[in-house]
């Protein structure tokens, strides 16, 4: 029923597909301007498993007096208690408010909550709606309700964690892969001899076994990974397995992780004078780490650029709606890239270069849950 | 339920008025005093759920929907099961708080089997897969009850290191990825098939809890299990055999949860090592609501499918009126203390009743 | 005329609706023994739940020292001079006997605790009632005997004016309740007012000045001990006419029943003796010379070590409870709160549990004819309030043995062996519960009944060993077998005295 | 520890013998029977940490390195005092399942306050958070204590209740996400500062566990919380305060959660709402294998102590000896049984000594 996209742009609203030609400034504009537009990475999804050659664009919604429906969006998303999910928050509300869609968001409450997420879908379907956006707490678990939700004709949006089902109206994803080969690259080209220890949170996430394989893949064997520790998300949880890290391995010279261990990592590395030895990255950012990378307390961290991408999900939910063509392709994932602080030397200090309206929850924004 | 409306009041010393007499005299007559005899029986929780439903249905009607009306049924189902389960424990005055592991552990063996044996003839795939869950959970049950009957070592501990160990044994045996690659089959039969648009999980629901309720009311062992409950010297020098009791039940509870971990794999077609990790303090939520004592031996399979009923409803209702999931923490802790504040003034007025007939 | 220590005037008081003391006014006067009588469940603890600050009167004043006092708490009350020894165990059993001594007084040093001081005043307690027993052992440790004794020297501590006793010889034997009874005595002659509970009616004679009899709540009537008879005493309890506590049983033994051929097991040393079919047989002793051991034994509560156990001639087999029963021998433990009884099910359950087989068909309970036989065998005992479906804990002491009792009647036992049968049960109860005991026995089977009660021993049994340091010391029978004749033997060897 | 040394064994027939006495006696002479009354003191744990710490030094002789021995001084310090919150708890036989949201809440309140004043005076600023944090856990200390000792409702759902509802109203206010801009001097002094080499954290700890002491050892409440936690009613009818008892215990208990809060949120530098999620579970843990009973009326402080070093020692260890992350939890789980299978045999061997008393 889905017409055809419309075909992949070089160019629009005065932005480019490739970021490198886009200035800080004209993405600033071009972001958070009521017609948005921002640099993306269509995915063809002909070929099986949905993961074909990827080609740059630049992504524009529906302008909003194309959008003829009242819809009925919702959202289920892990969890809303850490600065990444808020600012996917934001980026729903925005969007809603852009669209004039009603729009109610559920959280899980944490990345363990399989049953709960599937009921909340369940719920969510049940309460009428004509979309749903689906954040998975697991890629394989929630399979059979998307089929069974996506063969009822409500239409499905796969955000940010990957659904391993082929059943899905679109996908806007954050890479977990690339982001991991990102990591693995630039660690390669930084050049010395990386022991590292890796605390990605906690176990049992198929998605960060994802990408601390293509992490490795792409490393190669001069980048060692000496343990997983895992553990809750929690602050003071990282914190523990952070001191036992650094009595454990004395070789360590870099501990990757989430944006919370990175944060956590600070003071015990610098009570043990290891400031200067042990680096950290982490596969997401967070303010708090965007603080410390231009400290200099924290190394690097991936900025995936994502912080648009819950926009571009309720787009594409209008879009399906509305029988309208998708922009580019139904699978639409951005372009990363690792933001390093002084603390990496100069050579790698990029940390001014970083999209701040990508990358960060805007100043203040309070979590919203559902707009009419 | 014949015990229950079998309940009799007293006159202090003389001769008791039988409440099945009396109701039949007054049920039309008067209906403060049915009521209360609800209220006596069953504790806060109907009223609470007929409130709850009324409140949601009014804000929103789709709350009644056909649809949402199947959604709940479903959901019901999982958690109830376990509820079941883990009265078939708290009745002889154990805790498990191993049967979230329970549920993880043989949802990795079953979904690890089928795996390994899709493809071949899908329903003996499906068989031995479900072999494995129940074989898996029937071992943590074993294991569990000759702790708690034979070593007799608080369950709290046992049940909780059992969680820890069955919980790291499935991750480490699925190198922390779930399983997938099930016969499609499985999931379309278990997870999803409806008999006249009653989902399967339903049934399954529906068989246990009347197994359930035969198993505790009438036969010897489910007396036992109470009696042991509530009085273990009691019971041990009353000629019961504890350990046998205690062994039953805690293999029984198991057991059921590896149930559950079998329809939960068929629902996500995935061997999962994170699901089930809130069932053991919502299982026990549950019970204690449905007014069955942590101190053991009383309860009613009645109960432990209100208190199911009453999370998920909470839950549901809540989720469709939009109730903002933080509030609904703080919402869902609120109606916790309100439900075992008000338990507490039923059982007041139950000794009153007994006391004084002349209410009645 | 002496100005009354206590005194309550129309003092009601009810548990939710029902009430448990209407309109009960009772002096207490110094240097005199007041002997509450009546009925369990008659409000005597509740009598005494009022002066001791556990409950507080619906109507009525209290009065102390002749003024009108509330008393909201146990502790205001000690500091009235009103000190109790409650009818219910009252220990902490985690601690030492020292800490549960001065336990609410604990000696304070700006605000610390002061140990050495704690144990002189524990120390002290203890030898003022002549007692041994350690400062320093646990509570859970003594045996229930042991733990009333602690009790009693808790109360007697400090200056009391008022002393109140409920039951504190239920668990006692004679040669203790002298030793209790010569403390009374000199309290008494201190001029200190004395309330004592109890359902022995030879203690009421041996220690009472005044009595005062309740019936169902109400105050039937004050008297001096010296001008009522027992007769009368009981005919007032009960408000009708018992013509003899203790039944008349034929004696008919005949063959087969209970033997112990040299058993040793636990506290016992190589005891032999006999119960035969049709015979009521009395085992006593002092508190801890391990009568109830011998019950233990035959019921496999505890191992038999050497020497054989038969019933009916053939040996009983291994030492499960559960075994025992389906051979035939059926244990009504002496303490039926903790023994006994299933406290959150119903008396109907309580009755049946042992022997659920009997309704038992396909693996299936006949729910229906289970719960009338149960019923019918409660209201043959004449449970009051006859309302098998309410839970044991809402009876009083002497209707709870009733459902214990019942538990024989489910089917037929070929050996029953009771421990402390009557322990707190009231006369009347006590009646209808030999009476029971007797039906058991006319029915051919072989009754052991294991009591510190000498009178009962003696009036209800066919023959009586003595049991002393976990050995037989004496069996009698006909004409030996009488009070005189039994007490030498338990002092049978020299005796660590507990008291 | 007087009335530990002051344990007695009773004859059958009435005469004691003294284990202070019998000691004296024999402590030089026999060391079998030492340690024997060690074992029954004690029980198992104290040998199970000199087990544990021998293994991990042998394997891998880092973790006696001065940094490592710091590292697990600093995370005893704040589990610990949470141990002994919990045992405060305990000791009058209720649960306190809301630690770890008291934590959390304290934090959040704390970091807000903070934030909010750190423009002006460091000083005035901390004071001002200090008390934020304190106050809060006060306020959920008299509600919990009030539900459970004046309406006298089970402390598992009173507990479990207000920790859904705590951790609820932290994200609420916070909006999920951290707090930042604390003044650093707070989290330099209260988080990193070290006076003679020993972390600040662990002072407070120390302090802590002496107060502890003392109040449960030698003041009038804490022998009468005991006395509650043993027996309620035989407590009041002995004239002990039972409300105030509890009250207060439940009161200091929920207070030493805010102060980990407090110092948590030093040590992180931010407040964050979700933080000590494992606390209820792991502070139970340790206090029943540091032998208090969950039926209340027993436990040392220096059991908590203890337990507290062997969950901390457990993980710090296996993570330095490399122990895989699934292995780990299998180990734990394993060794909580094993820990109070062995507490039941040291309960056997005090009875025995109690019935056989020739055996001291
Ligand atoms: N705490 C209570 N709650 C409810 N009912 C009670 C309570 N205490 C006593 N009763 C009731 O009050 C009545 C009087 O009880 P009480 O204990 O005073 O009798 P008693 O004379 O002491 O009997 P006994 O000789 O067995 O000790 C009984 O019917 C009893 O069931
Ligand atoms: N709680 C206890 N702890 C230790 N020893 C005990 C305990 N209770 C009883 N004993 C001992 O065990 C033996 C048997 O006790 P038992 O109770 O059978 O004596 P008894 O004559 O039956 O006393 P009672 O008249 O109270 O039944 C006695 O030596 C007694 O001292
Ligand atoms: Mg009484
Ligand atoms: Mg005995």
């Amino acid at each position: 029923e889905q017409p055809a996209p419309t075909p992949i742009v070089d160019e629009a609203n005065g932005i480019f597909s490739d970021p490198a030609k886009n200035s800080a400034e004209a993405l600033k504009q071009a972001v958070t301007a009521d017609d948005w537009a921002v640099p993306v990475v269509v995915v063809d999804c002909e070929t099986p498993g949905c993961d074909g050659s990827r080609t740059p664009s630049v992504y524009t919604p529906l302008p909003a007096n194309e959008i003829k429906g009242k819809w009925n969006v919702c959202a289920v998303i892990p969890h809303l208690k850490d600065p990444y999910w808020v600012g996917q928050d934001a980026g729903f509300v925005a969007e809603a408010k852009r669209t004039g869609v009603s729009l109610q968001i559920y959280e899980a409450g944490g990345y363990t909550e399989i049953s709960k997420q599937i009921n909340q879908l369940n719920n969510c379907v049940a309460a009428g709606a004509d979309a749903v956006i689906v954040s998975a707490v697991s890629s394989e678990a929630l399979s059979p309700i998307v089929e069974r939700i996506k063969n009822d004709g409500t239409v499905v949006i796969d955000l940010v964690n990957s659904l391993a089902t082929p059943a899905v109206t679109g996908r806007a994803l954050f890479d977990h892969c690339t982001i991991g080969k990102f990591l693995g690259k630039y660690l390669k080209e930084a050049g010395e001899p990386v022991k590292a220890v890796w605390l990605p949170g906690p176990s049992g996430q198929a998605l960060l076994e994802k990408l601390m394989t293509c992490f490795s893949d792409e490393a190669g064997e001069k980048i060692e990974v000496l343990t997983k520790l895992y553990g809750d998300t929690g602050k003071d949880a990282q914190l523990a397995l952070v001191e036992n890290a650094i009595n454990a391995y004395p070789e360590m010279n870099y501990i990757l992780g989430s944006a919370v261990t990175a944060e956590a990592a600070v003071s015990p590395l610098a009570q043990n004078g290891l400031s200067d030895k042990v680096k950290t990255a982490s596969y997401y950012m967070t303010p708090g780490l965007y603080e410390q990378l231009r400290a200099g307390k924290a190394t690097c961290a991936s900025a995936g650029n994502e912080m648009i991408l819950s926009r571009i999900a309720i787009d594409m939910a209008v879009r399906a709606l509305e029988g309208k063509p998708f922009n580019g392709g139904k699978y639409v994932s951005m372009t990363a890239n690792v933001i390093c602080g002084p603390a990496a030397g100069e050579k790698f200090n990029n940390v001014d270069t970083m999209s701040k309206e990508l990358n960060l929850p805007p100043e203040g924004f309070r979590p919203v849950f559902s707009v009419n | 339920m014949t015990e229950h409306t079998a309940k009799v009041v007293a006159l202090p010393h003389g001769q008791p008025i039988h409440h099945a007499t009396s109701h039949s005299q007054q049920a039309g007559s008067d209906f403060s005093t049915f009521f209360r005899r609800q209220f006596i029986n069953y504790g806060i929780l109907p009223l609470l759920l007929v409130a709850l439903i009324l409140t949601f249905a009014i804000i929103e009607p789709r709350f009644l929907s056909y649809a949402n009306v199947m959604n709940v049924t479903r959901q019901v189902s999982y958690l109830g099961i376990i509820v079941v389960a883990q009265m078939l424990y708290l009745v002889t005055a154990n805790y498990d708080l191993s049967n979230g592991a329970t549920v993880a552990l043989s949802s990795i063996g079953c979904a690890l089997v089928m795996a390994a044996t899709a493809g071949g003839d899908p329903a003996t795939s499906i068989a031995l897969g479900c072999l494995a869950a129940l074989g898996v959970s029937l071992f943590i049950g074993i294991v569990n009850g000759v702790l708690i009957a034979v070593v007799k070592v608080s369950s709290f501990m046992v049940t909780l290191g059992m969680a820890s160990a069955a919980v790291g044994v499935a991750l480490l045996v699925t190198g922390g990825v779930p399983v997938y690659g099930l016969p499609p089959e499985f999931s379309r039969y278990f997870g999803e098939y409806a008999v006249f648009g009653v989902p399967f999980p339903a049934i399954v629901f529906g068989i246990v809890v009347g197994a359930a309720y035969v198993l505790l009311n009438w036969t010897k062992i489910g007396r036992h299990a109470f009696a042991v409950g509530g009085n273990e010297r009691a019971a041990f020098q009353s000629g019961v055999n504890v350990r046998r009791t205690l062994l039953c039940m805690c293999i029984s509870g198991s057991v059921l949860a590896g149930l559950v971990g079998l329809l939960l794999t068929a629902r996500m077609s995935t061997g999962e090592a994170n699901v089930g990790v809130e069932f053991p303090m919502q299982s026990i939520i549950a019970c204690v609501i449905g007014g069955i004592a942590l101190s053991g031996g009383e309860g009613r399979v009645s109960g432990a499918v209100m208190g199911a009923l009453f999370i998920v409803l909470l839950s549901n209702g809540m989720d469709l009126i939009r109730v903002q999931s933080y509030v609904q923490d703080i919402l869902l802790g609120g109606l916790l203390v309100l439900a075992i504040i008000v338990d507490k003034l039923r059982t007041r007025v139950r000794l009153r009743q007994v006391a004084a007939p002349q209410a009645a | 005329m002496t100005l009354p220590v206590a005194a309550t005037r129309g003092v009601w008081k009810s548990f939710q609706a029902s009430p448990a003391l209407r309109d009960v006014s009772i002096d207490f006067k110094p240097g005199s023994v007041h002997v509450l009588f009546g009925e369990n469940g008659a409000g005597k603890s509740t009598l005494i739940g009022l002066l001791s600050g556990v409950h507080q009167p619906d109507k009525g004043q209290i009065l102390i020292g002749g003024e009108a006092t509330t008393i909201s708490s146990p502790r205001e009350a000690r500091e009235l001079g009103v000190s109790t020894v409650f009818q219910d165990p009252a220990l902490i059993p985690q601690l030492t006997v020292c800490e549960n001594l001065t336990l609410g007084r604990e000696p304070l040093k700006r605000g610390f605790l002061q140990r050495r001081r704690q144990t002189a005043i524990a120390v002290e307690a203890l030898e003022r009632i002549g007692s041994r027993i350690s400062v320093s052992a646990l509570a859970s440790d003594l045996s229930r005997a042991d733990q009333q004794v602690v009790e009693i020297a808790r109360a007697l501590q400090g200056s009391a004016r008022l002393l109140i006793l409920d039951e504190p010889t239920a668990t006692l034997t004679e040669e203790e309740t002298e030793r209790l009874f010569a403390i009374l005595e000199r309290l008494r002659a201190d001029g200190i007012a004395m309330i004592y509970i109890t359902h022995r009616m030879g203690e009421i004679r041996r220690i009472g000045d005044e009595v005062s009899i309740l019936r169902d709540g109400a105050l039937v009537r004050t008297t001096r001990v010296a001008d009522v008879s027992d007769r009368e005493l009981v005919e007032l309890m009960t408000g009708r006419r018992v013509d003899a506590i203790f039944p008349e049983v034929p004696h008919r033994p005949r063959d087969g029943g209970l033997e112990f051929r040299g058993v040793s097991g636990g506290s016992i040393e190589d005891i032999t003796f006999h119960v035969k079919r049709g015979e009521i047989v009395g085992l006593t002793g002092l508190v801890g010379s391990g009568k109830g051991e011998v019950g233990k034994l035959c019921f496999g509560l505890s191992k038999t070590q050497s020497g054989e156990i038969l019933i009916d001639g053939s040996d009983v087999g291994p030492a499960s409870p559960e075994k025992r029963l389906k051979r035939g021998i059926i244990y009504y433990p002496g303490d039926r709160k903790r023994d006994g009884l299933i406290g959150v099910r119903s008396a109907r359950e309580n009755v049946t549990l042992s022997s659920l087989d009997e309704w038992q068909n396909w693996g299936f309970l006949n729910r229906a004819s289970e719960k009338k036989a149960a019923s019918d065998i409660l209201a043959k005992l004449h449970l009051r309030p006859a309302n098998p479906d309410a839970l044991p804990t809402t009876f009083s002491g002497g209707n709870q043995q009733k459902i214990v009792l019942g538990r024989g009647f489910t089917r037929s036992y070929a050996v029953h062996v009771f421990d402390e049968p009557t322990a707190g049960v009231d006369v009347g109860a006590r009646a209808e519960i030999y009476d029971a005991i007797m039906k058991l026995a006319e029915s051919g089977a072989a009754v052991l009944v294991i009591s510190s009660d000498l009178p009962e021993i003696v009036n209800l049994s066919h023959r009586a060993y003595v049991v002393a340091h976990g050995q037989i010391v004496g069996e009698f029978s006909g004409e030996e077998l009488s009070e005189k004749t039994l007490l030498p033997f338990f002092f049978h060897e020299p005796t660590r005295a507990v008291i």
